[in-house]
């Protein structure tokens, strides 16, 4: 692709996308959105970049490997804040009445391990998104 | 007798002997013949022996069982009289069997897989013998077919597999009639399959359920016992190698059938419910029937097994006829028959093996002069059929003296006419192939000594010798005849 | 600490699952794949030993629930651990392992590269994950997503090999698939508006009280899950894609796809029918009566359409659709037979089913011939393989002492005791078709004998060993059942609710 | 006729889901391009999704967000929504899968015609079963 409008103006908004992407995923539980939504944004940025500035770049940037990495480790972050409730002498994936500090409603930090659970599936719904577009590029050759 | 230790344990060791030799012989190589016949030998007498010692014991009139829970069923072993009379008939004979196998399979490849099989069998039809109930007799008959089939395909020639399959569809057919059957009295009882006690359990169930389960089993079994339209498997499987036609479709097999209808009519149902359920003309028609088509049919066949495989099926009826009956004397003539044609009909096929071994004949038309050749197996073979007939001094006769005696007390005269008609097609079937044999011309080059065929022979002429004996001495059945017909009758 | 697994022995089992499912990519990058396999093998081993130690603390204790995330019933998602989660989370166990055995011997040899086998074994220990947890959830939305991860599991594991037929077949698989979890989802989204809850016990209690109010909704709401899970679980008519799915499979994904992962939707099933509806309502509306003639159906007509197969691994998939019949044949009879029928009838095909399908890729990778015709003489190249395969037959046939005859057993009283004389002609003929598509197996294996006779030449001892424990269970669930039984029995009226009303 | 005629209308976003239920699957069954196949199974999980956000709705209600200053607000039923956000993500993945199954079928078939690809795969067979006898 040699469009330069097209690359300029990726190379100006995606920044941004990213930006709204994790802001969509830290807010997951004070606004509409959240992991999900916002890992889909994330990993849209990343394909977008793939799709303008070719899939080697994208490699450079960041490598398959380390996408499948995230993708691992976002599975494996759940199951980690699922076991904080188990290893506290409570139930699996229990939050405040493990005695996780919930905080302020209505702050950022509020919610216990929610935040941090949200993190982790976003990461790995941005992830396998982009594995899922890799992967379907990589058909094609 | 007061000395002799009955246990239930002699039963499993004779079902362990035969079915641990069986392994055994799996696991030894190919090249180990010498072994492995001691093993077969050993582990068949193993067997005989220990039904034997319990077969003493009935005098003492101690009948002990085992139960093991199973499928919210149990399998339970039980000595009885009537097994017994089957366990020692079917241990014995299967001895001279394997001695015979032994010679008539020299140098065969598949020596292994064919003793393998063979006790297994011997194993299975030994706990068929002492099932204690109907759920065991029902797995040890399901596995009987299984255990034989490749001793029928043994040949693999396509004859052979066509054969096979069409034993297992009827032996597969008749043993989910069996099933069926079971399922309803199980049903109906509430889980009680007890030979023991499933006279008292039948007592409440309508009468029209009991003849529909009695049907059931006759179906079932019939297969086995080769009544007549279900009997289409038995000359088919004639392709067998011959000590199998002799052991399982003279002895072990179309026993174990004619044994199903002993139990389903005196075990399960008790000839008192059988009576009441009207169904005794029926069943006797069938027979007769069976009885006149299978010598008829005989008589027409020109390939020797064939022929005797016919003559089977209308001896078996025989026994069922006896058993129809309902009577004590008939009793009595059905286990001698059983005990006697067993005997007899083995030494026949035993013969033609050995006939059709040294000079590979197999047809009756080619038997002229045969005699000459082969004077003690063609001797064997005529006065063995002498007493199929039912010769006075020979055995037959006992066996259908009781039954001809047995339907003239029920007054059930027609019968008389049909044994006697039958006993003269059975001499029109048999004397001329001894006749021919030992009158024709012969063309037969010196025979080639190439079989171990003394093998053969001696367990013929044993046989052969206690046939006549048994016919000398019927007595020498009558403390088992006696002991099963007081099981059944209250005499 | 000991205490501390134990008391959440049930989330962990599918967490531990779900985690070594992750691992298994980055395992397979930075270790030699030997590792990764050993992993897989070791973890379904360990997951399930601990299933199987919950199912049998359910038969001795009785059963339990588990609120996640320490929200109880009506709002959090609860596992409800009773006798029939216990039942198939046993089943699992005891033949998931096996075939993770077998499927470890030369995996990246059987699905083409490292990066495939990899999938395959995520894949796989996704699929099993799934259907632990179908076993122990309590809530209809679980079992939906649980549905959802075990379907898209096994589809993309039947393309494991990604040949050109079994991605077609994959396709055909998935969009049936999907348009079975459609009409699932559909039933619970009227479940929901019907009652208001998700959590199966509460439907229950809300739908006995109001159900007669809206009879006619509630009978769609089911007649949906039939007809979703039903063509998930390949019952005939809508078993369309089982064929071509289980038969261009590579063995370990046929067994497991045709003796656990089509149980699974089952189990989902009999929840939502008997716990989420309850057996008095079921037994009100006329669906029993339309099973039972669909598991007659299938019976028949999977039997047959397997009579006319040549080739071995499809003659086996349609024998699955007969055997399923056996299992809606079971449910549809509704009594306490019946169903302890249906659930011996689960664990006795997994058991039987996933042998034969082992034993006949052992077969097919030796050979090359993949047609039951050309098979003549490989009893003497493999007598063991074909040994398993016989025990597997009769099994399938229904003879005693083999598994297959308990739950013959009990599905014969139970058309007895609903008085169905149609339904024990169609159990007997049943296993005489089983006879006749699968004898033919063994007779031309083991009595045809070509010329000359070829050597021995076993499959590899790690399968055999996996084909050979799943033979003896075979043989112990058929001699020694009554433990089995008990719990199935446990099961059957856990679904009736006896004892609870 | 009148009493189900205004039933109908009162439930009308359910009519209108099981109708696009039913457009769904006989897209799905019938048309034989692999893709509008995947555009069938689109159109219908959305209408489940209709159906569940219907079942949830509340009239006048706002979106689920808890607003601590304003404490008289009527919310729509969140769970629905919840619920529909997994059907969504299974949905994604379903169609992901397809995609990635779709183009392994055209590479080897070189068509996503369904008919075309079964007549391949049947001819294939028999080519494969002409080979096996020869040898």
């Amino acid at each position: 692709m040699r469009d330069f409008v097209l690359k300029r103006m990726v190379a100006l908004v995606l920044p941004f996308v990213t930006m709204l992407g994790l802001y969509v995923i830290f807010h997951g539980h004070l606004s509409p959105g959240g992991s999900f939504s916002g890992g889909i944004i994330t990993g849209l940025s990343i394909i977008a970049f793939n799709l303008v500035f070719g899939t080697e770049r994208g490699e450079e940037k960041i490598s398959e490997r380390l996408m499948a990495l995230i993708e691992s480790f976002g599975a494996l972050w759940y199951g980690a804040m699922g076991l904080v409730g188990i290893l506290r002498g409570a139930s699996f994936l229990m939050n405040k009445g493990a005695g996780v500090p919930v905080g302020q409603p209505g702050s950022l930090y509020s919610g216990g391990l929610i935040l941090l659970i949200t993190l982790g599936v976003g990461l790995k719904v941005a992830s396998t998104m982009v594995t899922l577009f890799l992967e379907l590029m990589e058909e094609e050759d | 007798m007061g000395g002799i230790i009955v246990s239930i344990a002699f039963v499993i060791a004779a079902i362990l002997s035969t079915a641990l030799g069986s392994l055994a012989v799996a696991l030894l190589s190919r090249e180990e013949k010498g072994l492995r016949n001691g093993v077969v030998v050993g582990s068949a007498l193993l067997g005989m022996i220990l039904v034997w010692h319990l077969g003493f014991a009935i005098p003492s009139g101690v009948y002990p069982e085992i139960s093991l829970a199973i499928a919210s069923l149990s399998l339970k072993l039980a000595v009885d009289p009537l097994g017994l009379t089957y366990g020692l008939i079917a241990s014995t004979l299967w001895v001279f069997a394997s001695v015979y196998s032994i010679g008539y399979l020299h140098g065969d490849d598949k020596q292994k897989q064919y003793f393998t099989f063979f006790l297994l069998s011997a194993g299975i039809t030994l706990g068929l013998a002492f099932s204690g109930n109907l759920f065991t007799f029902y797995l040890f008959y399901e596995l009987l077919t299984f255990a034989t089939y490749p001793l029928v395909v043994h040949s693999g020639t396509k004859d052979a597999l066509q054969a096979g399959t069409k034993y297992i569809k009827y032996s597969l057919v008749g043993a989910s009639f069996i099933l069926a059957g079971i399922v309803m009295l199980a049903f109906g009882t509430g889980g009680i399959l007890d030979f023991a006690s499933l006279h008292t359990a039948l007592a409440g169930l309508p009468l029209g359920r009991l003849v529909v389960i009695f049907f059931l089993f006759l179906l079932g079994f019939g297969v086995k016992a080769a009544i007549m339209p279900l009997h289409g498997w038995l000359p088919a499987a004639m392709v067998a190698p011959t000590p199998v036609s002799a052991l399982l479709h003279a002895v072990a097999v179309v026993n174990a059938g004619v044994f199903g209808i002993l139990r389903t009519v005196y075990s399960v149902f008790g000839a008192d419910l059988v009576q009441s359920m009207g169904v005794r003309p029926f069943l006797l028609l069938i027979c007769s029937i069976t009885i006149l088509m299978g010598s008829l049919i005989a008589l027409r066949q020109d390939v020797l097994k064939r022929r005797l495989a016919y003559s089977t099926i209308s001896q078996l009826a025989y026994i069922l006829l006896g058993a129809f009956l309902l009577h004590p004397l008939a009793l009595a003539g059905a286990i001698l028959h059983m005990i006697f044609h067993s005997t007899l009909k083995i030494v026949l096929f035993f013969s033609a093996g050995i006939v059709a071994e040294e000079t590979g004949y197999l047809k009756v038309s080619e038997l002229s002069g045969v005699g000459r050749v082969l004077p003690l197996t063609m001797g064997s073979f005529g006065l063995i059929s002498l007493g199929m007939i039912g010769m006075l001094p020979l055995s037959g006769f006992w066996s259908k003296y009781y039954l001809l005696r047995g339907s003239l007390v029920t007054g059930s005269w027609p019968l008389l006419v049909v044994l006697l008609v039958s006993g003269i097609l059975n001499a029109f079937y048999f004397i001329p192939i001894t006749v021919s044999a030992f009158s024709g011309q012969s063309e037969l080059l010196p025979r080639k000594r190439t079989r171990l065929v003394w093998l053969m022979l001696a367990p013929t002429l044993v046989l052969a010798i206690l046939g006549v004996v048994l016919g000398l001495w019927p007595g020498l059945t009558w403390p088992l005849v006696h002991a099963v017909v007081n099981q059944f009758f209250i005499l | 600490m000991s205490l501390v697994v134990r008391d959440n022995l049930p989330v962990l089992i599918v967490v531990a699952l779900l985690s070594s499912a992750y691992v298994m990519p980055l395992l397979t990058k930075i270790r030699r794949f030997r590792f990764a396999e050993f992993f897989a093998v070791f973890m379904i081993a360990l997951a399930l030993s601990g299933g199987i130690y919950l199912g049998q603390g359910i038969l001795n204790h009785g059963s339990f629930t588990y609120a996640v995330g320490g929200w109880a019933a009506p709002w959090g998602i609860e596992l409800s651990l009773d006798a029939v989660s216990g039942f198939f989370l046993i089943t699992i166990g005891l033949v998931a392992t096996p075939i993770m055995l077998y499927a470890s011997y030369d995996l990246v040899a059987e699905v083409g590269s490292r990066s495939r086998a990899a999938w395959f074994l995520t894949l796989f220990l996704l699929l099993v994950a799934a259907l632990c947890g179908l076993a122990i959830t309590g809530d209809i939305f679980n079992i939906y997503v649980m549905v959802e991860v075990a379907t898209i599991a096994s589809c993309a594991i039947v393309s494991a090999r990604n040949d050109s037929a079994s991605v077609a077949a994959t396709f055909k698989y998935l969009m049936l698939a999907t348009i079975g979890s459609g009409f699932v989802l559909l039933g619970i989204g009227f479940l929901f508006v019907l009652t208001g809850n998700l959590n199966l016990n509460y439907i229950g209690q809300t739908l006995r009280l109001t159900w007669q109010n809206y009879p006619t909704a509630l009978w769609v709401a089911l007649s949906f899950f039939t007809v979703g899970f039903g063509v998930k679980s390949a019952l005939f008519p809508l078993h369309v894609w089982l064929p071509d799915a289980h038969s261009t499979a590579i063995s370990p994904s046929s067994a497991i796809l045709s003796s656990l992962a089509i149980k699974g939707y089952i189990i989902a099933l009999l929840k939502i029918f008997y716990v989420g509806v309850g057996a008095q309502i079921i037994w009100e509306l006329p669906i029993t009566a339309i099973l039972t003639l669909l598991g007659m159906g299938a019976i028949v007509a999977g039997a047959l359409f397997a009579l006319a197969q040549d080739e071995l691994k499809r003659r086996l998939a349609f024998s699955t659709v007969s055997q399923v019949g056996y299992i809606f044949l079971g449910i549809g009879l509704g009594n306490i037979h019946g169903l302890t029928g249906s659930f011996m009838h689960i664990l006795s095909h997994a058991l039987t089913k996933a042998l034969l399908f082992l034993a006949a890729g052992a077969m097919i990778k030796r050979t090359g011939k993949t047609r039951i015709s050309e098979m003549a003489g490989i009893g003497f190249k493999m007598p063991v393989t074909l040994g398993v395969f016989a025990i597997g037959s009769l099994s399938m046939i229904g003879i005693p002492l083999f598994s297959g005859f308990v739950s013959k057993w009990q599905l014969l009283l139970g058309a007895l005791a609903k008085g169905n004389y149609l339904a024990v002609l169609v159990l007997v003929a049943g296993s005489l078709l089983a006879a006749a598509y699968l004898l033919p197996v063994l007779r031309t294996a083991l009595f045809v004998r070509p010329t000359p006779t070829p050597a021995k030449d076993e499959a590899p001892s790690v399968q055999l060993v996996a084909m050979v424990f799943l033979a003896a269970l075979v043989l112990v669930v058929g001699v020694f059942p009554h433990q089995v039984l008990q719990l199935a029995q446990k099961a059957a009226a856990t679904l009736l609710r006896w004892g609870v009303l | 006729m009148g009493e189900f005629g205004s039933r109908i209308v009162q439930n009308y976003p359910y009519v209108f889901a099981l109708a696009l239920f039913a457009i769904g699957v006989y897209t799905i069954l019938t048309h034989s391009n692999l893709f509008k196949k995947v555009i069938g199974i689109n159109i219908m999980e959305g209408s489940i999704y209709v159906l569940f956000i219907a079942a949830g709705n509340v009239r006048g209600g706002v979106a689920p967000v808890l607003d601590l200053a304003n404490s008289d607000l009527v919310y729509v039923h969140p769970l629905p929504q919840a619920l529909m956000l997994t059907g969504i993500v299974v949905s994604v993945s379903v169609t992901a899968l397809s995609l990635a199954l779709i183009m392994k079928l055209y590479r080897s078939y070189g068509t996503v015609d369904a008919r075309e690809i079964a007549r391949l795969t049947r001819l294939g067979n028999e080519v494969g079963a002409d080979v096996t006898s020869g040898s």
